[in-house]
C-alpha cells in the first residue's frame, strides 16, 4: 500500500500566506479574508493586481500592495468612495480596470468555464468599453444585436473567509457565500479559505448541501479572521474601528503625509507576529461585544 | 406625530406611492430614501412586494415593523429572508426582471437620465474625482421593469447637460425608441426624486421634465439649481405631502431610528 | 388598504395543468414531475417541444405529446437507448435537436440571462454543428479560438418535483436540485413545482439557504408525484413499474402495434380522474415498500 | 477467492491500476466495469481521490466498503458525499479538470479514438439505428486531463474505421497535435479496453495499438473482431491478472451482487 492517509488541507497563515507573490493577480472574497491581508501588508507583497470591492480592497491598496485593481464598486456604505483608491486613481499610481458587477461575473465565468470570453449586454452603450479597452463591443453570431464581449479574468489565488471546513478542504459558508465567492473560487488556479471554525469531516458530510467549496487548496484556521469587518453568523462589523482607519488614511492622503499611513499600519497590522496576537491586542472583551444576534 | 414631513420623508412617501403589490424591489447602495420608501410601500399596500437585499429575497409583511439596519452590509438585514438564492446566481434570472424595481443614484445625471458613477475629469486614468464604479448599475438599468433615480441633492453639478460618463444609460440621447435602437429591454427610469422636486420624461422625446415641486420649493429653485433646461409643463402642482398614516407608519414601524428625519 | 392578503401560489393539479398548451416548449426537470406529466397525457396535449431526458421523457413521447426533443441523453441505466424516442427518431416523426449538456446549459443560461447566445467549447471538432444549424461554429472576438455559439433556448413552461415548498413558491428541494433545474427554471417564463409536502413559511425562513426556487409560479401538492421515478430523500424507483413500461413500449413499437400502447395508458394513466385516485390504484402498501432509506 | 478473475474484471483492474492517488474519477452511464474500477482504485491506492456520482463527491476511503448502488439513478449513491456543488455548477469549473479522469464508451470507437453515441446511418433526421446522444461526452473529453474509453464488446461494428458521427473527438484525424489544433485543450484518451485486449495510441500518428491481449485471447481474435488496421508492436504481453488481493477486494469489498462475474 503506498499512500493510505488522506492529506489535510490545514496550513498556518504563513505557508498559505507564502503562496502570494508580488505581481501576481489575487481575487478578495466576502466575508474579508483580513488575517491573510494583513499578513500580505506585514510581509510587503507589492504590486499586486486585486479583484475585490468595499474596504477590505481599500485597505490593501493603503497598504501599498495594489497595482491595478478590477472593480465594480469600491465605495461602501461608511463613504463614498474608499479614500485610498480615490486618492491613488486620481494621482494615476493605481490602475483601475472598469467595470460593473454583469461584466466581471461574465469575465469570471469564462475564466471557469475555460471560455476566452462570454458575452453581456450589460454595459452596452455606457462608457465602459471606451474606458476599458479589453471590453469589445460585438455582434452576436446568431442574431446580430449589440453585445459587450468580457474576456476571461483569470486568477492566480482567491483569498475566502467562511465559517467551517472540515480538515480537507470542503468548505460550508453560514447562509450562503459572498455574491462573487464562488465566481472567484472557479477562476483561480488556487484558493486559500480562512475559516472561523474546523469541523470533522462526519459533521461536513451530515449535511453535503451546503458545502459550497470543495477542494480548498489551503484551509487556514482563522477566528474573527475578518474582523474589523462581518463574518455572516459569527459578529458584526467594527464600526468604531472602521471609522479610524477611514480618517486616518483618508487624513494620510489629504495632508500627503505618508507616516500616518505608515503609523496606522505599523499599530494595526505589521507590529504584530501573527493574527493570534492581532486578537490579543484588540481584546476578548471586544471581541465578544460584536457577536452577531 | 402632528409635526411636519421632511423632504426626505416627502420623497420616500413619494416612491413609496409609485409602488405596486407585486414589485421586486432592489435598492442600490447609500440611498436611505428609497430604503426607507420600499418599506413603507411593503407595509402600507405591498403583501405581495419581495424586499431584494444583499442577494436575500424577503417578504417580512407579517412583521410589525422592517426597520432600516444599523448599516448596509449587515448580514442581520437579510435575517427574515426566504432565500439566498441570488447569492451567486444574481444576473443568472434577468428574463425575470420584468417585475424588479430599482433605485439609483449617480455623481452626474444627464436630461436623458443616463448616469454616472465613474468620476468627473477629462482623463479616465487620472480623474479629477474619482468615483466609486458603476456597481451592478448597468446590468440593472438594462433589465429592469423599470428603475427610479434618486438623489441626495439636487444641483446643477450634478444634473448636468451632459455626464462626463455613462455607467447607466436612461434614455441615451432621447426618444422613445433610443433604448430599444441600442439593444436595451428594459422600461428605462421612470422618475427622478430629488430634494427640491419629483420630475419623469417627456413621452417622445425623453427629455427630464418636472412633475411637482416639494413643498415650499419655487420653480426659480429648481431652475437655479439644474444644470440643463428642463421641460416645465403649464401646470405644476406641489408634491403631495404625506397623510398621518403615511407618516406615522414611516416614523413608528420603519425609520425607528430617524434617520430622514435628521439634516 | 387595497390588499392585506398575501397570494398563495398553490394550485389544484388540474389549474396548473391547463396552463400546458399544445405546441408550447415545456421542460422536464429531475425528479421527474409525473403527476404533471400523466395529465399532460391524459388531457392530450401534443405537439410540445420537450426539453428532458431519460425515461420521464420518453413517457410523453410514447404519450403521443411530442413532436420535437431537445435531449442531451435519450438512455437510462435500465436501457441503453429508450423504446419510444429510438423508434420515432427512427421513422423521423420525432424530431431532435441535437446537443449535448453543456451545449445545452449554455443555451438555456442565455436565455436566464437575455442574451442572444452563448459560446461553449464542448462539441467542437464533433458533429453537433453539421446535424444541429443551430449551433454556429464562430472564432472568438478576443483571440479567434474556435468555439460552438449556441442560441437561446427559452421555455414556456418548465415543470419540476421538488420534496418541500411554502405556499407562496419558496421551494426546497431535497439533497440538491436535478443537475438542470435551476437552469430549466431561470430560462423559463413560468415554472410550475410539484411538491411532496407543503410547509409552513416559517420552515422556509428558518433555512433560507436550502430554498433553491423563489417565486414558483404555482406549487401542486403531489406526495409520490415522481412515481415511478425516484424522488430524493422519500422514495427510490420502481423498478418493477419501469420494466413493465419498457415491455410494454417496446413490444409495441417493434410490432406498430398502437393498441399496446394505448392500453398501456389507458391502464396506468388515463383511466385516473386524479394524481390521488393513481395513486390509490398503486395501493399505499407498494408505495411505502419503495421508501429511500 | 481463488477462482479466476473473469473478462470483466481483468478490465476493471487494469483500469484500477491506471488511477493516481488524488484523481478525480468520474464515469459514463451504464458502464459498470469502470464502476468497479474506481471504487477498487479508492480503496486500494487512492486515499486522496474523490468520486463524483450524480454531480456529488465523494471520499469514502474510511469505509469498510464501496458497494456498487442497485441502479444508477439512485440517490442514496451520494449518501456519503461531502458536497453536491457540482448540482447546477457541473461545468462551471472545467478549469480545475486536468484532475479529473473519466470513462466513456460508444456505439462506434475510430482508429485514432473519436467516438459516436448519437447513432448509425448516413441521414441524421431517419437513423438506421438512434443512438442516445451525446450525453456530456463532447464537453468531458474536451477538458479532463485523461480519460479511457472502455467497450462491453469488441468487434467490427463497434471499432469502425471512421465514426458515422463524432460525439467526442478524441484525436481527431490523428497527430498529436491534432487536438490542439482544434482548441481541444484536455488530455485526450489514454487507453481503450475491451473484453479482448488493452490498446493505447502511438506518440506520434496517435492511431490505435494493441498494448496487451487478455488470457485466453489471440492476436486473431482481435484482427478479426477490430474493424480498422490496429498498430501491432513486436511484443504482446499479456494483461496482467489480477492479484488475489486485488481480486478479493474487488469481490468483497466493491462488487458484492458479483456483477462483473456474471456474463
Amino acid at each position: 500500500m503506498l499512500n493510505q492517509v488522506r492529506e489535510s488541507s490545514v496550513l498556518p497563515e504563513e505557508k498559505a500566506g507564502q503562496w502570494v507573490k508580488s505581481g501576481m493577480t489575487i481575487a478578495i472574497g466576502e466575508p474579508a479574508p483580513m488575517g491573510l491581508l494583513r499578513w500580505i501588508i506585514r510581509n510587503k507583497i507589492t504590486d499586486l493586481t486585486v479583484i475585490g470591492s468595499g474596504l477590505a480592497l481599500d485597505y490593501l491598496i493603503a497598504g501599498g500592495c495594489v497595482r491595478k485593481v478590477i472593480t465594480y464598486y469600491a465605495g461602501s456604505p461608511d463613504i463614498a468612495v474608499m479614500p485610498a483608491f480615490r486618492s491613488e486613481a486620481e494621482n494615476g499610481t493605481l490602475e483601475v480596470w472598469e467595470c460593473e458587477e454583469g461584466i466581471l461575473t461574465s469575465g469570471l465565468e469564462a475564466a471557469g468555464k475555460g471560455l476566452p470570453f462570454m458575452p453581456w449586454r450589460g454595459g452596452v452603450g455606457t462608457s465602459l468599453p471606451d474606458i476599458n479597452a479589453d471590453l469589445k463591443v460585438i455582434r452576436d453570431p446568431i442574431g446580430g444585436e449589440v453585445l459587450i464581449a468580457v474576456p476571461a479574468i483569470n486568477i492566480d489565488i482567491t483569498l475566502l473567509h467562511a465559517s467551517i471546513s472540515d480538515s480537507y478542504g470542503n468548505v460550508q459558508h453560514c447562509r450562503g457565500t459572498g455574491w462573487l465567492d464562488m465566481f472567484l473560487y472557479r477562476a483561480a488556479d488556487r484558493v486559500i479559505v480562512q475559516v472561523e471554525k474546523i469541523v470533522s469531516n462526519e459533521e461536513i458530510r451530515s449535511k453535503p448541501w451546503e458545502t459550497t467549496i470543495s477542494n480548498a487548496d489551503a484551509i487556514v484556521l482563522s477566528p474573527y479572521g475578518a474582523h474589523p469587518f462581518y463574518s455572516r453568523g459569527y459578529y458584526v462589523q467594527d464600526q468604531e474601528h472602521i471609522r479610524d482607519y477611514l480618517e486616518a488614511i483618508t487624513t494620510a492622503y489629504s495632508d500627503g503625509n505618508r507616516d500616518k499611513k505608515d503609523g496606522y499600519f505599523e499599530k494595526h497590522c505589521n507590529q504584530f507576529q501573527s493574527h493570534a496576537e492581532y486578537l490579543d491586542a484588540i481584546g476578548t472583551r471586544h471581541l465578544i461585544s460584536l457577536s452577531e444576534y | 406625530m402632528s409635526f411636519p414631513a421632511t423632504i426626505k420623508e416627502v420623497m420616500a412617501v413619494v416612491l413609496s406611492r409609485e409602488l405596486e403589490d407585486g414589485d421586486h424591489l432592489q435598492v442600490g447602495v447609500a440611498l436611505p430614501v428609497p430604503e426607507v420608501a420600499v418599506r413603507l410601500a411593503h407595509i402600507m399596500h405591498g403583501p405581495n412586494m419581495q424586499l431584494i437585499f444583499l442577494g436575500g429575497r424577503m417578504n417580512v409583511h407579517h412583521l410589525e415593523s422592517i426597520p432600516l439596519p444599523d448599516f448596509g452590509w449587515d448580514s442581520r438585514s437579510v435575517r427574515w429572508a426566504e432565500s439566498y438564492s441570488d447569492r451567486g446566481h444574481r444576473f443568472d434570472q434577468v428574463k425575470a426582471w420584468h417585475k424588479r424595481v430599482f433605485f439609483v443614484g449617480g455623481l452626474q445625471v444627464d436630461k436623458f437620465g443616463n448616469i454616472n458613477l465613474i468620476g468627473i475629469g477629462n482623463d479616465p486614468t487620472k480623474l479629477k474625482f474619482r468615483g466609486p464604479a458603476s456597481v451592478g448599475t448597468p446590468t440593472l438599468t438594462t433589465h429592469v421593469g423599470r428603475y427610479y433615480i434618486v438623489l441626495n441633492n439636487h444641483s446643477s453639478r450634478v444634473l448636468v447637460p451632459k455626464c462626463d460618463y455613462v455607467s447607466a444609460v436612461g434614455w441615451h440621447e432621447g426618444g422613445a425608441n433610443s433604448r430599444k435602437e441600442l439593444g436595451i429591454p428594459g422600461g428605462g427610469p421612470k422618475l427622478c426624486v430629488t430634494p427640491l422636486c419629483v420630475m419623469d420624461f417627456t413621452e417622445v422625446e425623453k427629455r427630464m421634465r418636472l412633475v411637482s415641486l416639494h413643498p415650499g420649493v419655487t420653480l426659480d429653485d429648481v431652475k437655479a439649481n439644474t444644470g440643463f433646461e428642463l421641460v416645465i409643463p403649464d401646470i405644476i402642482p406641489t408634491t403631495l405631502v404625506p397623510t398621518e398614516d403615511e407618516l406615522t407608519t414611516l416614523r413608528t414601524r420603519v425609520d425607528l431610528n430617524g434617520l430622514l428625519r435628521s439634516g
